[in-house]
């Protein structure tokens, strides 16, 4: 379908989108490089002034950046290997035969609907409070004293968060690859003499492995922006336990109102965010391409 | 050793039976054909055999042995898939070696066998492939290598070449065909191409819905179908069938004549017509002859060198001894 | 051609999908329960399950306190606008991807998905002052485009991966037979794609309407939508948990509903071309 | 007739607020060309929303609610308008004089305080009465530790004390900073050299921990005034020192299992010659940026005014009236008796002085903040530290230190140290 | 009117040449068949005349008038493919009477025409439902409804039978046949499978790699297949081939024997080897025979009741005038 004609049209259907968004990135991102190269204190406008790589330098620094990095990798790879396990295993599981299909899918889909903030209000409150939590209620109820989640394993506790509201996207995806999955080569294998087990792993994960670079790509691009639910819940604590990089930013920027830093944050968060994303391109884009 | 016995087998659907009780012996080496038109319930015939489906009512055996109860791997029969169904992510040679690998069998030993199935299919080359980088042919081959190197007790086919372009099909009938001799394996073959059964077959079991209207050599089916559905089936192209008047002077409810069993002149003959469309071989031609007050069409082979061209008149001779007749019921007489 | 499954096995199935259904809806189920609870029974030890008594007061409560027409109104015209706007600037886009593929395509795909990459609160400031600048603060115009962007890579790459399962003979054909570009993608390419692009809108629609960066920071009043009234809640003083859960219950359950309703639609598309 | 003006307010999602939203019927009927809008956010996001707005001169807002800790650095930066010219009938003198030195910037008024607080101790007397224990009016910790090891009773869901844990600069800083102050501890020395590192600071923390670790709540960590609040109210705190705004929130039978068993005392102190209470009020002010500085000015008026105090004392009661900013209110007989605390309230904002805030000398103004604009994110890492401390996950040294080092760098890159 | 004619006409995609310069003219009311194994270019050629496709160099005039640069539109012509690419969410009306809407034809011509054509093509009682609700032969005559209501100059069919069975294939190739013998348009039609070459088709165009090997009615493709490739090609079953000193003797580098050309004997004839798969059709029989020392296979025509099986050893006469003979370079001599 390549004539001159369509292909030309195709340009100009293109551009609109095209051009909206790297109008809708390239301007924030000289002002924030712009930003970034200044002192700029929203509070101290007063001092404002170039100051060349300063604001870089005092952000890659702080003693909470390393910890940030390492936060964020433990809290996107939980939510993954969470998403993705427990994906493949409810998926597994509704794609069988069962009365009341259509009920059950609405129950498991359910937590995607729901808005970050009334999701960590929620668990932190209702779930994960040692007091009136029902948790709290749980351990109680067996004998144990209550366990502080938000406190002891902040980190744990919001991957568990985020991944509840997660783990029906990755659910839903999975389960459409499941199911395109044709059950001659199921047969076939049967035949073969693969119990169960083998079949899923000889035939069915690898069947799902483009699906689950999906859930991987996507997921992750939205995992390293999460910050609501941590702001909810533990506020980046206690001590930095669950600073993430962009925590750490969000406090540079809606704490400290420092415009520059924040801006330098930012950009440094760009860029590990791309290293990432060149990562998982390359792999995803093996394995869209296949 | 592969034979099988079918005795009162049974399937239904639900409320739906698709297959009557049913019985038939295969005997070991035999090459049988199901074939059938869309729907008959061919396939599920051969799930049933392969253990894919559970039988509602019946036995299977095989060898001898009671093979009802047994689960799909235990029967030592091997299936080749119409989608092949190879497994897109593993190399040729995973995927020939994956039987060979589940019934724990050692690396060398999987190799071996591999690479004997290879050289019989003419896939040594390709070993290293993903199926996505295969020809039809090529994968169809490569299914029959994995059923192959579990050395089955019989093969299951269920519609092998549906999937290939005309060429191909033709080819891989030949391939099949000698793979058969060589290996005197029983082998069961599903399709709904007449021409493929006729080819193919030792013996062919024509089903129609979910019954089995006849089981014979194939010129045994050619020359003396038992019924309507089976003369129709049969041939290639079709028998035209002729009623009224002319058929009860023949002596049946019905006549059927193959079109090569008619002969045509310009000027003689019983039965007078005009020519529709012409299709010519080289080979051999076929006419579509119209307008003879006893059949909406009837087809007619001729030679490849007489020319008739659209609306020329023409007189049809039925050889008398190829003629079949029917009754009121179908039935042949 | 699925096997048929015993009924024993398809009752313990059933029995296992349904718990683990259940568990995972279990907190939307507890909130709900609990915002129809008076509040001290709210945090009772042991948990009462229902037998308490039941009461609406909690929503009249938080509908006094905050009123909750005007943000529901301001999330519905937000995630309706933003994921129409995208529509119309997507449908395109993926049309010229999907059928007159370059080299570049995929490239141009991934960047555009890059493009969510760079954190909100980064470039709060510099879009605030550009926001301000434009007069667009606490306007819905604002933040139908801001949200229309974010989500835009997301939408192309959906509508994408569904046209190209749409056979590009169908669109040739309907060019045999002389419909221009236009009636084109108005006659045949769209109605064609309708579940993809209904499963486009729904996802598009619950992402905008649950958007809680943006939708705070730049709104006040007026365009304020849900997620500006559930801040207003994340810790009033004393016992709040059944009115919490009152307003948690308001703010989600106008998407929660349209999810259920749409489930089928959502589902049928949702798949970013994970299937091959 | 004038066009009609709508002002954009924003309000924090506390009650007294809420109240307010509900009786400005009272306004607009006297003011018909004003109408009303109402933003109502949680503390930190109106923070985040108010100043990211003010400091970008975003003029969303027409009035805003700060407190004592901005109205200092956003007077002096030229961001809010003056409040030099209110009506005679507001009676400016008739602020708490302390409170009104919070909220001025070089003698000119620039919020109305709505209402004031300082913190004291809450306590259940009927607990302290079965452990045996007294709790005098001016407790010292000591009295304080005792008291808490005798009332608690966690297998019965009782805690002995209830302290703020949850990391923030408004936070467990809060009462922190001020129980440092208790001990002799400051924050900066006179040449803005952070003081963790000193022994003060070290007992004062070790104190804290002692007293949460062992008799404490669980999750005390994430608990902040709210949570705290929610505990007492269910009647799981045996003592509670918190914002004397919380005393009508307890003392209050719809919403508290133990309304009538509250006892009070001014907050604790170490014999360094300070309480460990804070001084605070959410005040009002107009940013610069407004563009109806005249009517904001009038809502100003009375929603702080004498007028206002009435209002909710004749439709709501007097045990309800905001308190803590006028001296009228603390002579008014029927407030008094409606309201146990405010003896307790008036004398805790009394005993509090901004402008030192320790025995030892400070660069700063500031009770439980430093008024400078470094301080919140400041606030918010060194409180992250010692939540981390009490969660476990530090002792006191590493907690100290780590603080001691980020308000170096802090400090140093904001330029108030120089080498 | 359908004259079309080819100029010089070449596409390379990015530097694949994937047609080189070609000239061809197809004449007004001519059955024209593309033919070649996959991936020699025949969908390109095709598309290139719809204007799917631009040109890389070269001229094409239908009716005398330059259309290299007009829009598929514009071209008057009319396309089926190979999916049938019908609108699933039109109605067989809808989709029948779409390029009349999009001509801006006024409702009551539409239906008209539609009426029409759904009575030539015996859809009148489909027309309201949904393409998903047909069968797949149902669907290829919407397919041709679509095209026959716009009354083009040509139509071009890209491998329209391809997704059919069997038996439907015949079926279908017949009535596009008729339809062809009663419109008398132009038709351009593409396959890969010689067999439709053959039947349908007034003059056939054998493609290769791009280039035209040969161009001339069916007939004459089979009497006189220009070289090697054609005469492999065309013909079922294929050609066999003879090398060696046996070809010398007969006068050529290689000899082409056709299988309906081969006497097969138990006893006599030049040619001797053993028998391989045989596949009996009832009307014929085809011996592959094997070990000749002449060829790897020749495959043999026999009568439908000539019994031979699998080793038996026979004997070969081919008939001296119905051999081809080529050179070297595979031309014909
Ligand atoms: N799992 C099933 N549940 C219900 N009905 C079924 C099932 N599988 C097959 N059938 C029905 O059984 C009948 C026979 O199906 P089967 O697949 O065996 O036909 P077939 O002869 O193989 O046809 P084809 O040539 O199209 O492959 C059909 O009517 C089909 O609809
Ligand atoms: N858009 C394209 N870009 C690059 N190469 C192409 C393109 N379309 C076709 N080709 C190449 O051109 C050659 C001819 O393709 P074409 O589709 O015309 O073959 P065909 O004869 O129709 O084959 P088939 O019988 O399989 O349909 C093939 O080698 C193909 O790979
Ligand atoms: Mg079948
Ligand atoms: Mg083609």
């Amino acid at each position: 379908m390549s004539t001159q004609a369509s292909r030309s049209a195709a340009r100009t259907m293109l551009s609109p989108a095209v051009i909206l968004l790297f109008v809708w990135m390239i301007v924030p991102l000289v002002l924030t490089l712009w930003f970034s190269f200044h002192r700029y204190n929203l509070l101290t406008p007063e001092r404002y002034g170039f100051i060349w790589f300063q604001n870089y330098a005092n952000f890659v620094t702080s003693p909470d950046f390393w910890g940030a990095i390492v936060n964020t990798l433990i809290l996107v790879l939980g939510v993954l290997f969470i998403t993705v396990v427990g994906g493949i295993l409810i998926a597994l599981l509704i794609d069988r035969p069962i009365w009341g299909q259509g009920p059950v899918r609405i129950l498991v889909i359910s937590p995607f609907f729901i808005m970050p903030p009334v999701a960590a209000l929620v668990w932190k409150n209702m779930f994960f409070n040692p007091t009136n939590g029902l948790f709290a209620a749980a351990f109680h109820a067996i004998g144990l004293r209550p366990y502080d989640f938000l406190g002891q394993a902040p980190l744990a506790s919001i991957i568990v968060i985020v991944a509840w509201q997660w783990l029906p996207f990755a659910t839903l995806i999975l389960l459409t690859a499941l199911q395109s999955l044709s059950s001659e080569q199921l047969e076939a294998a049967e035949m073969d003499g693969a119990p169960p087990v083998k079949r899923f792993w000889y035939i069915v994960l690898p069947h799902l492995s483009r699906a689950i670079t999906v859930v991987v790509l996507i997921q992750t691009i939205f995992l390293l922006g999460i910050l609501v639910e941590i702001l909810v819940t533990t506020n980046g604590g206690p001590g930095t336990q669950s600073t993430t990089l962009t925590f750490l930013v969000y406090k540079e920027a809606l704490l400290n109102f420092d415009a520059g830093k924040a801006a330098a944050g930012g950009v440094v968060a760009v860029i590990l965010a791309n290293i990432v994303a060149i990562f998982l391109m390359r792999a995803i884009g093996k394995n869209l391409d296949a | 050793m592969g034979q099988i016995t079918l005795s009162k087998v049974a399937k239904r659907f639900g409320d739906a039976e698709v297959i009557p009780p049913l019985d038939l012996i295969i005997d070991d080496g035999e090459f049988v054909v199901f074939v059938g038109p869309s729907g008959c319930g061919k396939s599920t015939l051969l799930r049933l055999i392969a253990g894919l489906e559970d039988t509602s009512d019946g036995r299977i055996l095989i060898d001898g042995k009671d093979a009802t109860a047994l689960g799909p791997a235990q029967r030592g029969l091997a299936m080749v898939f119409q989608s092949y169904a190879l497994y897109p992510h593993m190399s040729v040679r995973s995927n020939i070696a994956f039987p060979l690998k589940m019934a724990g069998l050692d690396k060398a030993e999987q190799d071996r066998r591999v690479e004997g199935a290879a050289k019989v299919l003419n896939l040594t080359n390709y070993l290293d492939r993903r199926p996505g980088q295969l020809s039809g042919g090529q994968r169809q081959r490569v299914a029959i290598g994995r059923a192959i190197v579990r050395e089955p007790a019989a093969f299951l086919f269920d519609e092998p070449l549906s999937n290939l372009d005309a060429a191909l099909r033709v080819g891989m009938r030949l391939e099949i065909s000698e793979l058969h001799e060589r290996l005197k394996t029983t082998m069961i073959y599903v399709t709904h191409d007449q021409v493929e059964a006729m080819t193919m077959a030792d013996k062919i079991v024509v089903l129609n819905a979910g019954r089995i209207e006849q089981v014979g050599s194939p010129l045994e089916l050619y020359r003396t179908p038992r019924n309507l559905f089976v003369a129709g089936f049969i041939g290639s192209p079709k028998m035209s069938f002729i009623t009224g008047a002319e058929a009860q002077k023949a002596g049946g409810a019905t006549v059927g004549v193959r079109p090569e069993h008619l002969r045509v002149s310009p000027s003689e003959g019983p039965w007078r017509g005009t020519v529709g469309v012409s299709e010519h071989l080289g080979s051999d031609t076929f006419f579509h002859v119209h307008d003879t007050g006893l059949a909406p069409v009837i087809t007619v082979r001729a030679d490849g060198e007489v020319a008739l061209s659209h609306g020329d008149t023409v007189h049809l001779t039925p050889q008398a001894d190829k003629i079949h007749r029917f009754d009121q019921n179908g039935l042949r007489i | 051609m699925a096997r048929a499954v015993s009924t024993q096995r398809k009752a313990f199935n059933t029995v296992v999908a349904w718990g683990v259904a259940l568990l995972i809806a279990f907190p939307i189920i507890w909130t709900v329960l609990t915002s129809f609870k008076p509040e001290p029974q709210a945090v009772a030890t042991p948990p009462i399950w229902l037998g308490f008594d039941w009461t609406t007061k909690n929503y009249h409560d938080v509908v006094q306190q905050r009123g909750y027409f005007s943000f529901f109104l301001n999330s519905v015209i937000i995630a309706l606008g933003s994921t129409a706007l995208g529509l119309l600037i997507a449908i395109p886009a993926a049309w010229s991807m999907a059928f007159v593929p370059g080299r570049r395509t995929r490239d141009l795909l991934m960047w555009m998905l890059s493009t969510k990459m760079m954190p909100a609160v980064a470039v709060l400031t510099p879009l605030y002052l550009i926001f301000r600048t434009l007069g667009l603060l606490d306007s819905r115009l604002g933040l139908v485009v801001v949200l229309m962007l974010i989500n835009l890579p997301i939408i192309v790459w959906m509508l994408y991966t569904y046209f190209k399962e749409i056979p590009g003979e169908i669109l040739e054909a309907a060019r045999m037979d002389g419909a221009s570009l236009w009636n084109e993608i108005l006659y045949v390419l769209t109605p064609m794609a309708i579940p993809g692009i209904a499963s486009t809108l729904i996802l598009n629609i619950i992402l905008a309407w649950n958007e809680a960066f943006w939708t705070i920071i730049l709104t006040v009043t007026d365009a304020a939508p849900l997620t500006k009234f559930i801040s207003g809640f994340s810790s009033p003083q004393g016992l709040f948990y059944a009115k919490l859960s009152a307003a948690s219950t308001m703010a989600i359950a106008p998407i929660l509903i349209m999810g259920w309703f749409s489930q089928k639609q959502l589902v049928r598309g949702l798949t970013f071309g994970a299937v091959k | 007739a004038q066009d009609t003006v709508t002002l954009t307010i924003a309000t924090v999602n506390n009650g007294d607020m809420v109240r307010m939203q509900g009786l400005t019927d009272d306004f607009t009927s006297q003011h018909p060309d004003i109408q009303l809008e109402w933003v109502t956010l949680e503390e930190n996001v109106l923070r985040q929303n108010v100043t990211q707005d003010i400091a970008t001169n975003g003029g969303q807002y027409d009035v805003v609610t700060i407190g004592t800790y901005e109205v200092p650095i956003w007077g002096k930066q030229g961001w809010l308008a003056p409040l030099d010219d209110l009506p005679a009938d507001y009676d400016v003198d008739d602020l708490l004089p302390s409170i009104r030195a919070g909220l001025s910037v070089d003698g000119t008024l620039y919020a109305a305080p709505f209402y004031g607080e300082s913190s004291f101790v809450m306590y259940r007397k009927d607990l302290a009465e079965a452990a045996g224990v007294t709790i005098p009016d001016q407790p010292t910790w000591d009295d304080i530790r005792k008291a808490a090891e005798a009332m608690n009773d966690p297998d019965n869901g009782v805690y002995g004390i209830c302290l703020r844990g949850k990391a923030g600069w408004g936070e467990n800083m809060a009462f922190l900073t001020t129980m440092a102050n208790s001990y002799g501890a400051r924050w900066f020395d006179e040449n803005w050299k952070p003081q963790f590192d000193s022994p003060e600071w070290k007992a004062a923390i070790t104190d804290y921990l002692d007293l949460m670790n062992n008799y404490g709540p669980p999750g005390a960590s994430s608990n902040g005034f709210n949570e705290n609040l929610t505990l007492f109210q269910q009647g799981k705190c045996g003592m509670w020192i918190d914002a004397t705004v919380a005393g009508s929130f307890v003392t209050d039978p719809n919403n508290s299992t133990v309304a009538d068993k509250v006892g009070f005392a001014l907050a604790p102190d170490a014999g360094h010659g300070r309480r460990a209470n804070w001084l605070w009020a959410w005040s009002l002010a107009i940013p610069a940026s407004s563009d109806a500085i005249p009517q904001a000015k009038e809502f100003i008026a009375w929603a702080t005014g004498k007028g206002y105090t009435e209002l909710v004392a004749n439709s709501e009661g007097w045990a309800n009236v905001p308190p803590g900013t006028r001296t009228s209110l603390y002579e008014n007989q029927d407030y008094l008796s409606a309201a146990p605390f405010a003896q307790m309230t008036i004398d805790s904002i009394n005993a509090a002085d901004p402008n030192s805030p320790t025995e030892q000398p400070v660069p700063y103004t500031g009770v439980q903040f430093v008024a400078i604009p470094e301080f919140q994110g400041l606030g918010t890492s060194v409180g992250q530290e010692f939540s981390a401390a009490l969660a476990g996950e530090k002792s006191v040294d590493e907690a100290l230190a780590a603080a001691q080092d980020v308000a170096t760098q802090t400090m140093t890159e904001a330029g108030y140290i120089t080498q």
